[in-house]
């Protein structure tokens, strides 16, 4: 049989949930090869969508791949690059940050984003119940993503009238960045109930600055993504990190699986997978602790 | 002041006051070669970890993503040699990009999808490209602002204002122009891709500008020294005004490269390229104080930077990350090479 | 020709000019005829720049104006004023280092059309140069020439311009008799075509042998305008510093016994080849040579500043060796380069750091205290008469003499044994210089040894006990008090001569 | 010209030619206070917009923050007035903080969570910082290479090599030694945040350095001007290689107060802090091209920065999209209102 060569392009670790994206895909590298001698994964990460872009071509032009499971920094600026290589005649895996137009794709692999918002927001409008509450938003940074989660929480925490959502600002997916924000927040609303961090790498600095602020209006803090830090906090009954929601970066181990397997035995791959974003609970977290994992 | 021959007999054999200049030594030509061979080495590297490099397509590829940040770059290297930088480069990229997409996509309503719309979406882009450059050249010289400062604050200005438009999301070419648009970046001529034909005609257009028209010895005399600029009454404000208008038309000629590669615009556009033009502008041989520089520098630096990245996605050999690593040590080694001359 | 005409080809009207609270010029009236080589003398400070500057559009009067055949003029900047064909000759040197000799002779006037005519232009300033009698490649690069190549550059780029009226600010102080002698010939034949000549030096023989008529200027204000044939050099000087001067020169002191300085088999490779000497306490040296000699160059290898291989260094009879400056000053040698705004000045500094900036050790307790060292301001202000409206001031606005004085008490207030001095009284008056000298005396007579490298040769000749003439980098003769003649060293200096007992080394080429 | 006294002559009959000095004109020592007035003028509007600005906690808050790039830009100050720059402090802050943390958590084992151990950590920061700052310095000064590529360099290489150490993730301060080390952030003296105490004392320091110590005016004259403070007998080398190392202490000393933040490294720790420091820098009015600078404007640009960041999340007037505009437009006004001054 022909060998296959699989080209798997990922965002840099710039942050926690992206080191876990580049984490699991080297093991599902070392798993895949080992499973199959005749499979030959190359992993690159690049740090921008331009680099990113540049980067497909190479493994087109020089590794001459027969597959590309992506994970793209931004869906519309690398749609038209993969479409590109989509028409040579690579078969296209995407994952998570879908592009902007699915005919440049095979197959579609991802977290649900509208339901991580969608979920978070749930849980904050029956936590805090009759009498409401103030809530404050950290958001990512401006991408497509990051509007969804945004526009669903917003919608589902809409369903109780007496949240009232005081401010939305980026974080940047930053636990600097979340940091100084929220210590901004403490010092412009005197009265807080909970907030919604939207990612546990910004949970990290939020908590942190309501520990410095000796603040203890705040109920509760929502990050998001599946941190082992946070997922053991949930276990342990952390009063301040009652919940977590998911979206694994192991979801790239499970696109590259699915996609080498049915390069390999030929059977045509499912053209969506979603991997959906459930709730932690501390009836639950355990089976989301991975204590291995970078993240 | 008019006799042919010179008033004064020839000076006596014997004085040789001043005596005939020794030829400059080897060794520094050789080493204003340094970025080059720098990118011959990284070429031969290349090809020997992965013969794949010297293909035509992957060269093309190579000279195609150089093109950008080259073609910026060459607009820089004017503005560097007059003693200027610009820092907003990359941000008003990106605004250009996003200005130029909504006009086309609206345009099209109107005009259709046609070359008309694509047009005026490119005169778009050197308008604003500028305009904008206007803005700089003016606040820095008459509102006597450091360079540095106008040009961060801009950076902030133009990306916050992309944002803005694109909502936090990404401005998007619409398909059927995209379609229409494409072969500006995917196209050919004679094979050869037209952003590669396009930064060549730019890099010779510069390095004529530059080395061949009195606008470009004005350049270099108020980076050498601008009193003195002055004192020869070179009209110093409006030559440092014109070199920050000829990098934003620099600018917005990349950007009208660029559009159709990804077709939309994000607030992630550009990203850093201030900071690949000003290197690919350094590592050519240009001193950051100004002064003197070459273009042709410029253009090794720009295709130096673009080959390092391309090098590594090339092979395997190097942890994933630790691809910055490689291209800072291999961004000093080559000035190492250079170094020399100063 | 030397009587003024009915209509004057400049006239000045009651020039003023301030600078900030200072006014530099007083009500400044006289006018020069048409033809006229007019010299301009005043000490340092007095304003001769200034009033060229307005001369030259590059400065705009306060009050008065100036009038050119009798029409006012008011030049909107010096591009308006060349067209008027007013050309200066800037004291401090005006050219961009990072350009070539020929972009910069015709730097605002380049030649072509769309594209430059660069053959043409380093014709041009092949031309230029050639009749100031200079073989120097256009294409070399200005940072790269020596001080008095980039003041023939700046001469030839005055002379390639078409000028009614020219301005030569001190042409001559970096240059050495030759030179002068082929500038001054180049002026007389301008003369002979009608061309008016401002010239400023402060060597009084040049004055005598090239001008019809001298104007003074004493303190800003003008004193009073004479037939340069009616004036004796020592009138001159008198009338510039307003009293009546001494002798020039002080009596010369003897040397002691002691070596100071032992300096064997010095090579600067490209520069200079096998120079040896030695300096005693009390001991005033000179070196003499034309311009290229490379005695310039022989004294920064001695300090480090170059590459070099020495075979044999000795202070105070002991071995050493100079890495750097530093090196040299721990050892109590120290060194005035003649590149007074690129090696000696800090020139955008003020003059306070500037004073200390080798002395600095003295005012640290670890503090440094600021108060000791404007005292020493004060002090040396006063020691070297550097004049100056403020002491708050940066270096670059003081005039060029004063900042000259202001560079060698940086030097001297090192307390160093052995002092070199290049150049040291280049654009310094009269009365200055007469203080310079003094301070050489006595500073030998303080026991310290002093080297001056000059190209004044009267100055060398009058100040110095035992003169070694340098030809194409190497030492060809020694002359002691009793053989010193200006004849004798030009026929060292051209090569003519050379001493028998450095023929050795000495390998002589025309 | 007699008494043979000092070594220095007595004055000649004709000198005596200096007036007392005359006050400095008003109007250019204004301009001097721009950014401090722009900074006050910024607190006014902040405080009309949202009372709780003036509070101490928020005051503190700001001046917290601030004390990260504030230390790093006093350093930074010494290098641009040198005539230098370092790109690097952000990355080599992430790098520190990493290192810094690995050793502390192995050295947990055998020393346990106390004192010991932090001490060893916050040395191991100081030595990697000046380690840093050496090569810096030697590659530039010896190995003649311009600073901006040495730096470009090293800002790729040290957070490459984090993220190699992080493995991508995040390297995690053991939280028994993160407890004992948190007051080194959170802690407060007299009532006022240990960092904040740091940076007035880093300041001042440094104020007292540039402005009262030969090694300051060495740092100025080698900026104003290397050939004359070479012929001056400065070892240029020697002051050069330490202003590098001087700036590589104060990101160590950062890095020492960063770290009890957030307990935490990521390949993301400092990023573009080499902007904020050297903006810190430019509009506390220290020339780009050196030569001379001063402290407290340093101070206030850091805080002035800082500020408006805070400003804007106090208040709710701006789209968030345009936050970073607003930084723009008020670097910008700021730098004008210092403007007359050069
Ligand atoms: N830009 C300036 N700002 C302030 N003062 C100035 C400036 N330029 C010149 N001066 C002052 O004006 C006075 C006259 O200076 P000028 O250069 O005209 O003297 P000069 O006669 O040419 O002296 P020298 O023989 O030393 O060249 C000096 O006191 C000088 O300090
Ligand atoms: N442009 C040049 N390129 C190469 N060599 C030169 C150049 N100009 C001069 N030289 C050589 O440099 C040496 C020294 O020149 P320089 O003018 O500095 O001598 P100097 O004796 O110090 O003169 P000065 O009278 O100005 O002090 C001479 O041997 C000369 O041949
Ligand atoms: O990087 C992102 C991560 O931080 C967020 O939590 O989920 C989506 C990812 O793309
Ligand atoms: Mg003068
Ligand atoms: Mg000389």
């Amino acid at each position: 049989q022909a060998k296959q060569v699989i080209g798997v392009s990922i965002p840099a670790a710039d942050h926690g949930w992206t080191a876990g994206i580049v984490y699991h895909a080297n093991e599902a590298k070392k798993a895949l090869e080992q499973k199959y001698p005749n499979v030959q994964i190359i992993v690159k990460t690049a740090k921008d969508s331009n680099e990113q872009a540049n980067q497909i071509q190479d493994l087109y032009t020089v590794n001459k791949i027969n597959a590309l499971v992506i994970l793209p920094q931004e869906s519309a600026p690398l749609t038209r690059p993969v479409a590109d290589l989509k028409s040579k005649g690579v078969f296209v895996t995407v994952v998570d940050r879908g592009l902007t137009d699915p005919k440049a794709q095979d197959a579609y692999v991802a977290g649900d984003n509208t339901a991580f918002g969608r979920v978070a927001g749930q849980y904050f409008a029956q936590r805090l119940g009759a009498q409401g509450g103030n809530v404050v938003v950290l958001r990512g940074i401006p991408t497509v993503i990051d509007n969804q989660r945004v526009a669903a929480f917003n919608a589902a925490v809409a369903k109780n009238p007496k949240i009232k959502v005081l401010d939305a600002r980026y974080g940047n997916w930053n636990r600097d960045d979340a940091f100084k924000v929220m210590q901004d927040y403490l010092t412009r609303f005197p009265k807080i109930d909970a907030v919604w961090a939207s990612d546990d790498d910004m949970a990290v600095g939020v908590l942190r600055a309501i520990q410095q602020a000796g603040r203890k209006d705040i109920k509760f803090v929502v990050g998001g993504a599946g941190m082992k830090d946070m997922i053991k906090k949930v276990m342990d009954g952390d009063a301040l990190i009652p919940v977590d929601v998911t979206y694994p970066p192991s979801m790239i181990a499970d696109a590259m699986r699915l996609t080498v397997e049915s390069r390999v035995t030929g059977k045509p791959m499912k053209a969506t997978t979603i991997i959906p974003s459930v709730l932690v609970t501390k009836a639950n977290a355990k089976q989301f602790y991975y204590p291995n994992s970078p993240f | 002041m008019s006799t042919p021959n010179p008033p004064v007999p020839p000076p006596p054999a014997a004085s040789g006051a001043v005596p005939p200049a020794p030829p400059r030594p080897f060794l520094s030509r050789l080493a204003a070669l340094g970025p080059l061979l720098g990118l011959l080495a990284l070429a031969a590297v290349a090809t020997a970890l992965n013969p794949e490099f010297l293909t035509v397509s992957n060269l093309a590829n190579v000279l195609t993503r150089a093109a950008f940040t080259g073609i910026i770059a060459v607009g820089m290297t004017f503005v560097i040699i007059s003693g200027g930088i610009d820092l907003s480069v990359g941000s008003l990229a990106a605004l250009i990009a996003g200005v130029m997409i909504l006009v086309m996509n609206a345009l099209t309503a109107s005009l259709g999808a046609g070359a008309a719309t694509i047009a005026l979406g490119m005169l778009t882009a050197l308008v604003l490209g500028s305009l904008a450059g206007l803005f700089h050249g003016v606040t820095i010289t008459l509102g006597r602002i450091e360079p540095f400062i106008v040009t961060l604050g801009t950076l902030g200005i133009y990306r916050a204002v992309l944002t803005y438009l694109a909502q936090g999301g990404a401005i998007s070419l619409g398909l059927e122009v995209g379609d229409r648009y494409s072969p500006v970046y995917y196209g050919t001529l004679l094979g050869v891709p037209i952003p590669i034909l396009v930064f060549a005609a730019v890099a010779l257009l510069g390095g004529l500008v530059l080395n061949r028209t009195r606008y470009g010895r004005y350049v270099q005399a108020i980076g050498s020294n601008e009193q003195v600029a002055r004192y020869a009454a070179i009209n110093v404000t409006g030559i440092k005004i014109a070199t920050y208008v000829l990098l934003g038309v620099c600018v917005g000629l990349a950007t009208i490269l660029y559009v159709p590669r990804l077709g939309s615009a994000t607030p992630s556009t550009g990203l850093l390229w201030e900071l690949d033009a000003i290197a690919a502008v350094i590592i050519g041989g240009t001193a950051l104080k100004g002064g003197s520089g070459r273009i042709w520098g410029t253009v090794v630096g720009a295709i130096l930077l673009v080959t390092i990245e391309n090098v590594l996605n090339l092979t395997n050999i190097i942890s994933v990350y630790l691809n910055a690593a490689v291209t800072g040590f291999v961004i000093i080694l080559v000035a190492f090479f250079q170094r020399s001359r100063r | 020709m030397t009587a003024p005409e009915a209509v004057p080809a400049v006239a000045f009207q009651g020039i003023s000019k301030t600078f900030g609270p200072v006014e530099v010029l007083h009500d400044v009236t006289f006018s020069v005829a048409p033809g006229e080589v007019h010299a301009l003398l005043g000490e340092n400070g007095a304003g001769k720049s200034t009033l060229m500057k307005i001369l030259g559009g590059y400065l705009a009067p306060t009050r008065g104006e100036v009038r050119l055949s009798g029409q006012p003029a008011h030049f909107r900047d010096s591009r308006d004023a060349e067209a008027r064909g007013i050309v200066l000759i800037h004291q401090e040197f005006n050219l961009a280092e990072d350009l070539t000799v020929a972009q910069n002779i015709f730097l605002g006037h380049e030649r072509g059309g769309l594209l430059l005519n660069d053959a043409a232009m380093g014709r041009g300033a092949r031309e230029a140069l050639a009749r100031l009698g200079v073989t120097l490649d256009p294409r070399l690069r200005v940072r790269d020439l020596t001080v008095p190549q980039k003041q023939l550059v700046e001469i030839a780029r005055a002379l390639s311009r078409q000028a009614r009226v020219l301005i030569l600010d001190e042409p001559t102080a970096t240059l050495t008799l030759q030179e002068t002698e082929r500038l001054f010939r180049l002026m007389r034949h301008l003369r002979e075509e009608g061309v008016t000549m401002l010239y400023i030096s402060h060597k009084l023989d040049e004055v005598k042998a090239i001008a019809d008529r001298v104007t003074v200027l004493r303190d800003g204000r003008y004193v009073t305008t004479a037939p340069a044939g009616d004036l004796t050099q020592q009138q001159m000087a008198n009338l510039m510093v307003g009293r009546e001067l001494e002798a020039m020169f002080p009596p010369r002191g003897q040397a002691g016994p002691e070596e100071l300085l032992r300096v064997e088999g010095l090579d600067v490779p490209g520069w200079a080849q096998g120079v040896s000497f030695t300096l005693r306490r009390g001991e005033v040296l000179g070196f003499a040579g034309l311009v290229g000699a490379g005695r310039t160059e022989t004294f920064e290898g001695l300090l480090g500043l170059r590459p070099h291989r020495i075979a044999r260094l000795e202070v105070r009879g002991r071995a050493a060796r100079f890495r750097g400056p530093g090196d040299a000053a721990r050892a109590g040698v120290v060194y005035l380069s003649e590149d007074r705004k690129g090696k000696g000045l800090h020139v955008n500094l003020h003059l306070r750091p500037n004073l200390t900036l080798m002395t600095l050790g003295r005012y640290a307790h670890p503090l440094l205290d600021v108060q000791a060292e404007r005292a020493a301001l004060r002090r040396a202000a006063q020691d070297y008469g550097i004049r100056a409206g403020r002491l708050d001031v940066p270096a670059s606005a003081l005039s060029g003499g004063n900042q000259q004085k202001l560079a060698l008490a940086k030097i001297l207030e090192v307390n160093p044994d052995v002092i070199i001095l290049d150049e040291p009284t280049r654009g310094v008056d009269v009365g200055a210089k007469r203080e310079i000298y003094h301070l050489i005396q006595q500073l030998a007579a303080q026991g310290k040894g002093v080297i001056v490298i000059s190209s004044e040769l009267p100055e060398l000749l009058g100040l110095c006990q035992r003169l070694l003439v340098m030809h194409g980098g190497r030492v060809v003769g020694e002359l002691g008090e009793g053989r010193m003649s200006e004849h004798e060293v030009i026929q060292y200096a051209t090569g003519l001569k050379v001493d028998d007992h450095l023929r050795r080394d000495a390998h002589v080429h025309t």
